[in-house]
C-alpha cells in the first residue's frame, strides 16, 4: 500500500508526466464507468458524451468566458451530471442491450451537437484552452504540478467510487444487479437506486474529461465520439469490471499500449486488437480480476461476489 | 545526450489518413536529411516518428515530451486540422518549430497562427482558388457544393464559394453530407437536380472517393455537370481508376511529372516507397530540407533564430520556386490546376493528369491583407 | 409538377428508392446481426469487419485469382463463412458462458484486427472494383436514372433475407437456437448437437455479412474502413427491430433506408443521426423494439 | 364468529390474458392474525391471483383493499412497504450473493434504506445477528456463506422463505413455500408458517394437502380463476366437487 | 452366447458385459460427480432392471438431482462407471446420450421462454419410435390443450410442469429420469399421472424417479435407493415400504 503510494507520487520523476496525466484521467474514467458497468450490470455505451461534453464545456469556459481553473471544470462536471440525470432518466427502465442502445443514440446526438454547434470548433476541437492555476497559487503550466492536481482529483474520484460501493447502497445495487425482480418485490425502489449510480458515474467521468481538457489544453470531437465510448468499455473489460483496481489497470495498460506502441512504428490497430483478443482468452474476467479471483479461489469462494 | 539534432515525423500511419502522410511523410523526410547528408551543425541528426492514431491526446503528449525531454527541435507533417492545430500551439509553449504538410486547414495560418509553426505545402484557400477560377475562366459560373459536413469540409466550401462569388460566378446550392456516410448517390442526385455546371467536391479521403464514384455511376458528367474535386490527392486519383475520375479538374501544389527535377524526386521516391508522391510527401522533403538549410545558416536550432533564417531564405528546389515564408508562417509558391486524364490517354499507371494553368504564388494563396493572424500587423 | 416543401415529387421519389436500396444493404447486414444477437447472445462488433471482407474476398478473388463477380457472390460469403467458423471455433465458443460483454470485447478486437490488417496490406483507400458487364448501365424511369446495378442489389439482398427467414421461422432451427441460448445444456440433454449448430450459424451469418461486402463491392470503394462506419448503424435497426427477430431486422433494415432518404433530402446534415432518434423515440414506447418478444 | 375487518379485501379481481381469463370476478376476504390457505387445480389463477394482489399485475377490474385502504393503484415496491410482501413460486433469489446477504439485503429494504451512498456499510453488520437468526429459522445456518445459486433447490426455496421473511410482513403471501421440499424441511417450514399466525397473517397456495389441513385456518378453494369454495379444511375437502376438481381420492 | 461356447476367444468382459445386460438396463456404479471444485457425489452405486421404476430418496441436498445430471452428462465432471444397455456413457458426448433413448425431465422444469408452448412442447427430437402423439398428451393434460401460443413461462407453475413431462413422453424414450415430477402439481393430477406412468410401465418404459412426495413414490415405484450425501445408504423394497417407514423416516429426518 504504502510502496504503492510512493511509487504513485514518484512517478513523474521517471515517467513523463502529461502522460501520466492522461492515464490518470482514463483510470478516474473507467472507474467512474464501472459503478454502472461492473456494480450495477448496466451497459453504457453512451458514456463519451459525459467525457467529451464535460471537456468541450471546461474548455469553452476556461477560454472564452476566462472562468478559472476550479470554476471550469465544475461547469464541465455540473454539464456532465445534469445530462447523466437526463439519459438516466430515459434509459433506466430499458434493460441490457436495449439500454446499452438508448445510451448509443442519446450519445449521438450529443456528438451531433458537437459536430454542428460553432463554439464546438468541428472536429478541430478547441485549442490553446490556459492551464490556469489552482486557487490561484499552483501554476498548473508545470506538467509536474498538474500531475499532482490531476492526481489529487483523481485520488478523490476513486475514494467516492470506493466508498459508494462499500456503502449500504453499494450492496442493495449488487442485489438488483443480480435479481432485479426480487429486488423490487422486497420493496426496493430499484429506478432511484440505478438512477442514481448512473448520475454518479456520469459526473465522474464528466470531471476525468474536464481535467483532460485542461491538462491537454484542448477538447476534441474524438471524445465525444462512440469510439470513445467502446474505449472505455473494453478499458474496464480488459482490467476486470466489477472490481475497483480493475478499470484502472485497464485504462493504464490500454493508454501505455496506444503511447508506446506510437513510437514502434508496428501496425498499432492490428497489434491492439491482438491484445484485446488474447486477453480476453486468457484473463477471462479481466487481467485484474483473473489475478484477484486466482488468489480467492484459494479462500472461500463467497468472496467472490464484491 | 549525444547532441544529435532531432527531427519528429508525427503522422496519422494506421488510421484513415496514412494514405494522405504516413509511411510517405516518413520516407519523404528521411529523404531530405540522408540527402542534406545526415548532419547539420557538425551533429548527427536523428528521425523520430510517432503515430498519432488521430487521437489529439496521444498527437499533444508526443509532442511536447519530444520538445521538452528529447530536445526535439522541428515535428513535421502533422495530418489531420485538430492535431495540426493543437501540436502548433505546443510549438510555441515549447519554443520548437512545426512544419505542416499534411493537414490543409487555412485556420493554421489563421487564429491558429503561430511564430513557430509554418503551413508549407497547400491550404484548402489555394486549392478552392486554383480550381474555382479555372472553372469560371472556362466559363463554369454556377457551382454546386458537396460538402463533408465538418469544419474541414464548411472551410472549403466557405473559401471555394467566396472565389466564385469574387469571381462573377454563382452558388446555386449547396448539401451538406455527414462524414459518416458511405452512400453519396443520395446527394448525387440532388447535385444532378441543380441548375450548375459544376458539381463541387468539400471533402477528402474515402469519402470523397465514394462520391466521385456515385458521380461516375449516376452520369454527372454525361449530363454536361463538370465535377470538382476541392481537395484531391494524386494517390486518392490513382486509388479511384482514371475510369470513374477522369475529367475532374482540381488543384495540387507539386504533380510528379511536372518537369525533370519532379521526375527525379519521384523516381527516387518511388524506390523507397513503391509510389509515386503527393504533394505532402514532396512538401515533407522540400519543407525538411529547408529547416535544415535555415539551421545551417543560422548556426544554431534555437527555433526564434532558425525561424527568423527560414523566412529570409527563398526556397528554390524541384518543389517551389522562389517560395518564400511570410510572418503568418504560410509558405507561398505556385500552384497548379490538372484535370484528369481520361484512360485511353494514360501511358503509365501513374500517368494521371493533363496541365491546365499555373497559378503565380502571390495569386495563389490569401493575401495578408485579408488575414486573421494576430501576428500580421497591417 | 407537384412539389412537397419545395422538393420535386419525382426528387423525392428517386430519394425513397435510393433510400430503399441502402435499406436493403441494413437488411441484409443486420439480418445475420440479429441472429448473432439473438440466438447466440453475443454482440456482433466483428460484422461490419466481416463486410469489409467479403468486399476484399471479391476483390482479391478478382485480381487475383481472376474469379468473376458472378462466382464471387458465391465464393465471397463462403471465404468469410469459413473465417467465422475458425473464430467461433478457437475463440467465441470459450465466452458462452460468459457475460455476453466479453464476446463484444472479443468481436471488437477480432474487428480492430481484421481492419488493421487489411489497412496494412492494402493502404486505407482501398482498391475500386469494376461493376460488372451484365449490370452497367441502368434504367430511365423517369423521375430517375437507375443504375441497372442498384436494381440489382436490391433483388438480390431481399431475395437473401426471405431465404434466411424461411430457413430459422418456418423450420425447428429457430426454436433450437432459441431454446440453446437460454439453456444450452439442457438442449444438449435433449440430444442435440448445441456446440456445432452455434458454429455453422455464427458461420453462416458472417457469410451473409460477407455476401454484403461483395455486393457493395463495385459500388463503394472496397477499403478497410467499409465497415467500421456501418455497425453502429446495423446495431441500431437490429434493435429497433428487436433482437432476435428477424423480420423485425429486415422491415427496420428497409423502413431506415426510407427514413434516411427523406432526412438526406429535407436535412441532410442530420440523416445520419435519423436512426438515432427513431430509437430513441422506439425504445421508449416498444421496450424491446417493433417485433421483439418481450422476455 | 365475530366480523372483524379483514387485513385484506378483494373485491370482483378480473384478469383476462388475451382473452384468456385466468381470474374471473374473485372475492377475498383475509382475516387478520389468521392462516389463510389458496388451493385449486393447475392453472386456477392462484399465482396470477396473487400477482394481481401485490400489482406485479394489474387487474383488468376490481379492487384491492390493504388494511382497510385502497391500494389498487399502487405500485409492487410501495405495496410490500406497506407490509404486504409475497414469495414467488420458481423461486427467486440473488444468485451470486450468499445466504447471509441474500437475507441481509431484505433487511435492508425493511429498515427503509436511504440512498446515501457515502455511508459505510459498517452499519450493515448491525443486521448479521438478525440474518443468522432467520436463515436458522430455515435450517440454512449452514449453508449461511454459499452462494445462493449452490444451494439446492430445496434449499432454495428455503432462502426465499428467510428472505421474506425478513422484511417482517403484517401480510405473507407464500406460493407454493413447500414445493420441492424434502420430509425435513417441510416439518420445519410448517412450524415456522405456524409460529407466524397470530402476530402475522398468511396467505399461501400450497398442494401439499397434508400441510394445508394442519396449518389453514381458511382455505379458499380457486377453479378456473373463480372461488369454487370456501371454508375450513373439513368443509371444503366434504365438497364433492372440491374432491372432483382437485384433492382427487385424497380427502379419504 | 451358444454361439462362442466352443471358442476360446470370447473374452470374459463381454461376456460379464453380456451377462450385465440381461440383468440390468442401467448399471451406476461407484459414481463421483463434481461441481467446479465441490465433490458432490461421493460413490453412488445403483441399477436399474428394464421395465422397473425406481426411486431416489433423499434430503435436500443430497445428491439426487446431481445423480441424474451426472447420467444425461449435464454434470461432465464424473468419476466411476455408468453402463446403459451395457455399453458405458460416460464416454459419449453429452448429445448424443439422448439417442439411446433415454429422457430427462429436470427439477426446474426448463420450460424455455422465449419458445411458446407448442415450440417447447416439439423442442426434443423423436428420438425412437412409440412416442406419445400429441392428441394423447391432451387427454393425460387438459391443461395443455389450445395453448400453443402462450409463451412457455407464462403457463402456471402445474403446467409448466406438465409441459416438461409431456415433451419427453413425445420423444419415445424408453428409460426416463424423472426429477421431482409431481412437484407444484394439484392431487387430481399427481393420480393421473401416476396412473399413465403405470401406464407406460406396462408398456416397458422404464423409469428413475427422484421423488419428495413419498405418497406419490410409492404408489408406483418398484424400488426405493436412499441417498445421503452422495452415497447410496439404503435399497427398500416397495412390498416391505409401509414396514419400513421408520427406518426411511429416520434418513428423511422427520
Ligand atoms: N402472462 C400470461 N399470459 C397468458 N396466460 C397466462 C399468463 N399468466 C398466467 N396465465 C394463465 O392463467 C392461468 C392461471 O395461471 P396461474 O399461474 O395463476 O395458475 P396457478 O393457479 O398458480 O396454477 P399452479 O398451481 O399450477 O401454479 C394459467 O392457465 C396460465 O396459463
Ligand atoms: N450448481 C451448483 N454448484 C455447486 N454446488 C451445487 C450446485 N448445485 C447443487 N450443488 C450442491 O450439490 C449438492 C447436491 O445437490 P442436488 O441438487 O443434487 O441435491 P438434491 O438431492 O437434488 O436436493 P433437492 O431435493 O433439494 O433437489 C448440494 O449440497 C448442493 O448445494
Ligand atoms: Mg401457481
Ligand atoms: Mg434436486
Amino acid at each position: 500500500m504504502v510502496a504503492a503510494a510512493a511509487v504513485v507520487l514518484a512517478a513523474p520523476l521517471a515517467i513523463y508526466p502529461l502522460f501520466l496525466v492522461k492515464i490518470l484521467c482514463f483510470i478516474l474514467f473507467a472507474s467512474a464507468l464501472n459503478i454502472v458497468l461492473g456494480f450495477a450490470g448496466l451497459l453504457s455505451f453512451g458514456h463519451a458524451a459525459f467525457f467529451g461534453g464535460a471537456a468541450y464545456i471546461t474548455a469553452h469556459a476556461a477560454k472564452v468566458w476566462g472562468l478559472p481553473f476550479e470554476l471550469a471544470v465544475l461547469a464541465g462536471v455540473g454539464f456532465a451530471t445534469v445530462l447523466g440525470l437526463v439519459f438516466g432518466a430515459l434509459a433506466i427502465r430499458r434493460h441490457g442491450i436495449y439500454f446499452a442502445m438508448v445510451t448509443l443514440a442519446l450519445a449521438q446526438m450529443v456528438y451531433f451537437l458537437a459536430v454542428q454547434l460553432p463554439f464546438t470548433g468541428g472536429e478541430d476541437g478547441i485549442q490553446s484552452v490556459p492551464h490556469g492555476t489552482l486557487l490561484g497559487i499552483v501554476d498548473l503550466g508545470k506538467s509536474t504540478s498538474m500531475y499532482y492536481v490531476v492526481l489529487g482529483f483523481t485520488a478523490f474520484g476513486l475514494f467516492v467510487i470506493w466508498r459508494a460501493i462499500r456503502s449500504p447502497f453499494g450492496h442493495i445495487l449488487a442485489a438488483i444487479r443480480e435479481n432485479e425482480q426480487r429486488a423490487r418485490s422486497l420493496g426496493l425502489n430499484v429506478e432511484r437506486y440505478k438512477l442514481i449510480a448512473f448520475t454518479l458515474s456520469a459526473a465522474l467521468s464528466g470531471l476525468a474529461g474536464s481535467l483532460k481538457a485542461i491538462a491537454f489544453q484542448l477538447a476534441s470531437l474524438a471524445d465525444v465520439t462512440w469510439h470513445m465510448s467502446g474505449e472505455v468499455i473494453l478499458m474496464t473489460l480488459l482490467g476486470g469490471m466489477g472490481t475497483l483496481i480493475g478499470p484502472a489497470v485497464g485504462a493504464t495498460f490500454v493508454v501505455s499500449m496506444e503511447h508506446y506502441l506510437s513510437t514502434s512504428g508496428l501496425p498499432i490497430t492490428f497489434i491492439i486488437g491482438t491484445v484485446f483478443v488474447i486477453c480476453v482468452m486468457l484473463f477471462r474476467r479481466g487481467i485484474y480480476g483473473e489475478i484477484r479471483a486466482r488468489l480467492l479461489a484459494t479462500r472461500q469462494p463467497s468472496d467472490l461476489g464484491d | 545526450e549525444d547532441g544529435a539534432v532531432k527531427i519528429g515525423v508525427l503522422t496519422d500511419i494506421s488510421g484513415q489518413f496514412s494514405h494522405e502522410a504516413g509511411e510517405g511523410s516518413v520516407t519523404a523526410i528521411k529523404m531530405a536529411v540522408e540527402d542534406f547528408g545526415g548532419k547539420v551543425l557538425d551533429k548527427p541528426i536523428e528521425v523520430l516518428v510517432a503515430d498519432h492514431q488521430n487521437k489529439p491526446e496521444v498527437a499533444v503528449a508526443k509532442a511536447k515530451e519530444w520538445y521538452e525531454s528529447e530536445k526535439v527541435t522541428m515535428i513535421g507533417n502533422l495530418i489531420n486540422s485538430g492535431i495540426a492545430l493543437a501540436v502548433a500551439q505546443v510549438a510555441k509553449d515549447e519554443n520548437g518549430i512545426a512544419i505542416v504538410n499534411g493537414s490543409g486547414s487555412s485556420k493554421l495560418t489563421g487564429e491558429g497562427c503561430t511564430p513557430n509553426s509554418i503551413h508549407y505545402a497547400y491550404d484548402t484557400y489555394a486549392l478552392a482558388n486554383g480550381t474555382a477560377n479555372e472553372l469560371i475562366r472556362q466559363g463554369k459560373k454556377n457551382w454546386y457544393f458537396l460538402t463533408a459536413d465538418y469544419a474541414f469540409g464548411h472551410a472549403l466550401e466557405g473559401d471555394a464559394s467566396a472565389i466564385v462569388k469574387e469571381a462573377g460566378g454563382a452558388v446555386s446550392g449547396a448539401v451538406r453530407y455527414p462524414i459518416e456516410t458511405s452512400d453519396h448517390s443520395a446527394f448525387m442526385l440532388q447535385a444532378q437536380a441543380s441548375p450548375a455546371d459544376v458539381v463541387a467536391i468539400a471533402g477528402s479521403g474515402t469519402t470523397f472517393i465514394n462520391a466521385v464514384k456515385s458521380a461516375g455511376e449516376f452520369g454527372l458528367g454525361a449530363s454536361g455537370k463538370t465535377v470538382a474535386g476541392l481537395l484531391v490527392w494524386v494517390t486518392d486519383v490513382h486509388a479511384l481508376g482514371l475510369q470513374a475520375a477522369q475529367g475532374m479538374i482540381l488543384t495540387n501544389a507539386f504533380y510528379w511529372d511536372r518537369d525533370d527535377e519532379t521526375r527525379a524526386f519521384a523516381a527516387k521516391f518511388e524506390e523507397k516507397m513503391g509510389r509515386k508522391p503527393h504533394m505532402g510527401d514532396a512538401g515533407d522533403y522540400s519543407s525538411t530540407m529547408h529547416y535544415l538549410q535555415a539551421v545551417e545558416a543560422a548556426g544554431t536550432t534555437e527555433a526564434q533564430a532558425v525561424m527568423a533564417k527560414m523566412r529570409e531564405l527563398p526556397i528554390n528546389d524541384f518543389f517551389a520556386k522562389n517560395g518564400k515564408i511570410r510572418e503568418d508562417g504560410r509558405m507561398v509558391h505556385d500552384m497548379y490546376v490538372y484535370r484528369v486524364k481520361a484512360p485511353a490517354d494514360s501511358k503509365s499507371e501513374w500517368d494521371v493528369y493533363d496541365y491546365v494553368a499555373t497559378i503565380p504564388g502571390d495569386e495563389a494563396f490569401r493575401p495578408l491583407s485579408e488575414s486573421a493572424c494576430p501576428l500580421v500587423k497591417d | 409538377m407537384t412539389e412537397i416543401f419545395g422538393v420535386p415529387f419525382a426528387v423525392l421519389l428517386g430519394q425513397l428508392l435510393l433510400g430503399l436500396i441502402n435499406g436493403s444493404f441494413y437488411a441484409l447486414l443486420s439480418l445475420g446481426l440479429a441472429i448473432i444477437f439473438g440466438m447466440l447472445n453475443v454482440i456482433n462488433f466483428a460484422h461490419g469487419a466481416f463486410y469489409m471482407l467479403g468486399g476484399f474476398a471479391a476483390l482479391v478473388a478478382f485480381n487475383t485469382l481472376g474469379i468473376g463477380y458472378w462466382p464471387s457472390l458465391i465464393v465471397a460469403p463462403l471465404a468469410v463463412g469459413l473465417i467465422g467458423v475458425v473464430v467461433e471455433k478457437l475463440l467465441l465458443r470459450h465466452l458462452y458462458k460468459m457475460d455476453h460483454l466479453y464476446s463484444l470485447l472479443l468481436t471488437f478486437g477480432v474487428a480492430l484486427m481484421l481492419e488493421g490488417l487489411f489497412r496494412h496490406l492494402f493502404g486505407s483507400a482501398g482498391k475500386p472494383y469494376p461493376l460488372p458487364e451484365a449490370l452497367s448501365g441502368g434504367i430511365n424511369l423517369g423521375f430517375m436514372f437507375l443504375p441497372a446495378y442498384r436494381a440489382w442489389v436490391i433483388v438480390a439482398s431481399l431475395g437473401v433475407c426471405l431465404v434466411t427467414w424461411y430457413a430459422i421461422e418456418r423450420t425447428r432451427l429457430g426454436a433450437y437456437l432459441r431454446a440453446a441460448t437460454e439453456n444450452p445444456s439442457l438442449v444438449q440433454a435433449f440430444g442435440i448437437n448445441v456446440p456445432v449448430m452455434l458454429t455453422l450459424t455464427y458461420a453462416f451469418c458472417v457469410g451473409l455479412a460477407g455476401f454484403a461486402g461483395a455486393l457493395a463491392a463495385p459500388l463503394y470503394q472496397v477499403s478497410p474502413g467499409m465497415g467500421s462506419n456501418l455497425i453502429i448503424i446495423v446495431f441500431a435497426v437490429v434493435v429497433i427491430g428487436g433482437m432476435g427477430s428477424i423480420i423485425g431486422a429486415v422491415v427496420t433494415g428497409l423502413s431506415l433506408g426510407l427514413i434516411e432518404g427523406l432526412t438526406k433530402v429535407f436535412v441532410p446534415s442530420a440523416s445520419a443521426i435519423a436512426v438515432f432518434l427513431v430509437m430513441v423515440a422506439v425504445l421508449l414506447l416498444r421496450p424491446s423494439g417493433l417485433f421483439g418478444r418481450e422476455r | 364468529m365475530p366480523e372483524i375487518e379483514p387485513i385484506l379485501e378483494a373485491r370482483g379481481l378480473t384478469r383476462a390474458f388475451h382473452g384468456f381469463v385466468a381470474v374471473s370476478n374473485v372475492n377475498l376476504r383475509v382475516r387478520r392474525g389468521t392462516i389463510h390457505a389458496l388451493i385449486g387445480p393447475n392453472g386456477a389463477g392462484k399465482s396470477t391471483l396473487f400477482n394481481l394482489l401485490t400489482k406485479f399485475l394489474s387487474p383488468s377490474s376490481g379492487q384491492i383493499f390493504f388494511k382497510g385502504k385502497d391500494i389498487t393503484g399502487l405500485a409492487p415496491p410501495e405495496i410490500s412497504r406497506r407490509g404486504m410482501v409475497r414469495s414467488f413460486q420458481i423461486s427467486s433469489v440473488f444468485p451470486h450473493l450468499n445466504a447471509h446477504e441474500n437475507v441481509r439485503v431484505a433487511l435492508q429494504a425493511r429498515n427503509r434504506d436511504t440512498f446515501a451512498f457515502w455511508r459505510s456499510d459498517s452499519r450493515l453488520s448491525s443486521l448479521n445477528a438478525e440474518a443468522a437468526r432467520l436463515l436458522e429459522r430455515v435450517g440454512l445456518g449452514d449453508d449461511a456463506h454459499r452462494p445462493a445459486a449452490e444451494l439446492s433447490y430445496g434449499r432454495k426455496r428455503a432462502l426465499e422463505l428467510a428472505t421474506t421473511l425478513a422484511l417482517d410482513p403484517e401480510l405473507v403471501l407464500l406460493d407454493e413455500p413447500m414445493a420441492g421440499m424434502g420430509r425435513e424441511d417441510i416439518g420445519r417450514t410448517a412450524a415456522l408458517i405456524h409460529s407466524l399466525a397470530g402476530s402475522r397473517t398468511v396467505l399461501m397456495v400450497e398442494h401439499n394437502l397434508g400441510v394445508v389441513a394442519d396449518l389453514s385456518d381458511t382455505i379458499t378453494v380457486l377453479r378456473r380463476g373463480e372461488v369454487l369454495a370456501e371454508g375450513s379444511y373439513a368443509e371444503v375437502s366434504a365438497n364433492p366437487e372440491v374432491q372432483q376438481a382437485y384433492m382427487g381420492s385424497h380427502h379419504a | 452366447m451358444p454361439k462362442c461356447r466352443p471358442i476360446r476367444k470370447c473374452s470374459r468382459p463381454i461376456w460379464e458385459a453380456t451377462m450385465r445386460e440381461q440383468q440390468h438396463l442401467l448399471e451406476v456404479s461407484n459414481l463421483n460427480g463434481w461441481y467446479g471444485e465441490s465433490h458432490v457425489l461421493h460413490g453412488m452405486t445403483f441399477n436399474v432392471g428394464a421395465g422397473e421404476i425406481v426411486t431416489l430418496l433423499g434430503r435436500n441436498g443430497a445428491g439426487k438431482t446431481t445423480t441424474l445430471r451426472a447420467i444425461m452428462g449435464v454434470v461432465r465432471k464424473r468419476r466411476g462407471a455408468i453402463t446403459y444397455k451395457g455399453s458405458d456413457i460416460i464416454s459419449l458426448p453429452q448429445h448424443k446420450v439422448p439417442w439411446l433413448g433415454i429422457g430427462y425431465v429436470p427439477e426446474e422444469r426448463g420450460i424455455f421462454a422465449t419458445l411458446n408452448v407448442l415450440e417447447n412442447l416439439m423442442l426434443p427430437p423423436v428420438t425412437q419410435s412409440g412416442g406419445m402423439g400429441i392428441d394423447d398428451i391432451y387427454q393425460l393434460f387438459p391443461n395443455l390443450r389450445g395453448r400453443d401460443q402462450t409463451p412457455g413461462t407464462r403457463l402456471s407453475g402445474g403446467e409448466q410442469q406438465m409441459l416438461a413431462i409431456a415433451r419427453i413422453l413425445r420423444t419415445g424414450a424408453d428409460f426416463i429420469l424423472l426429477d421431482e415430477p409431481t412437484e407444484g402439481l394439484a392431487p387430481v393430477i399427481v393420480e393421473e399421472i401416476a396412473a399413465s406412468l403405470q401406464v407406460l410401465k406396462q408398456r416397458g418404459l422404464t423409469i428413475v424417479l427422484v421423488e419428495q412426495n413419498l405418497r406419490f413414490a410409492a404408489s408406483i415405484a418398484d424400488r426405493h435407493y436412499v441417498v445421503e450425501q452422495g452415497v447410496v445408504v439404503d435399497e427398500i423394497a416397495n412390498e416391505v415400504l409401509p414396514a419400513s417407514m421408520d427406518r426411511l423416516n429416520s434418513y428423511l429426518g422427520v
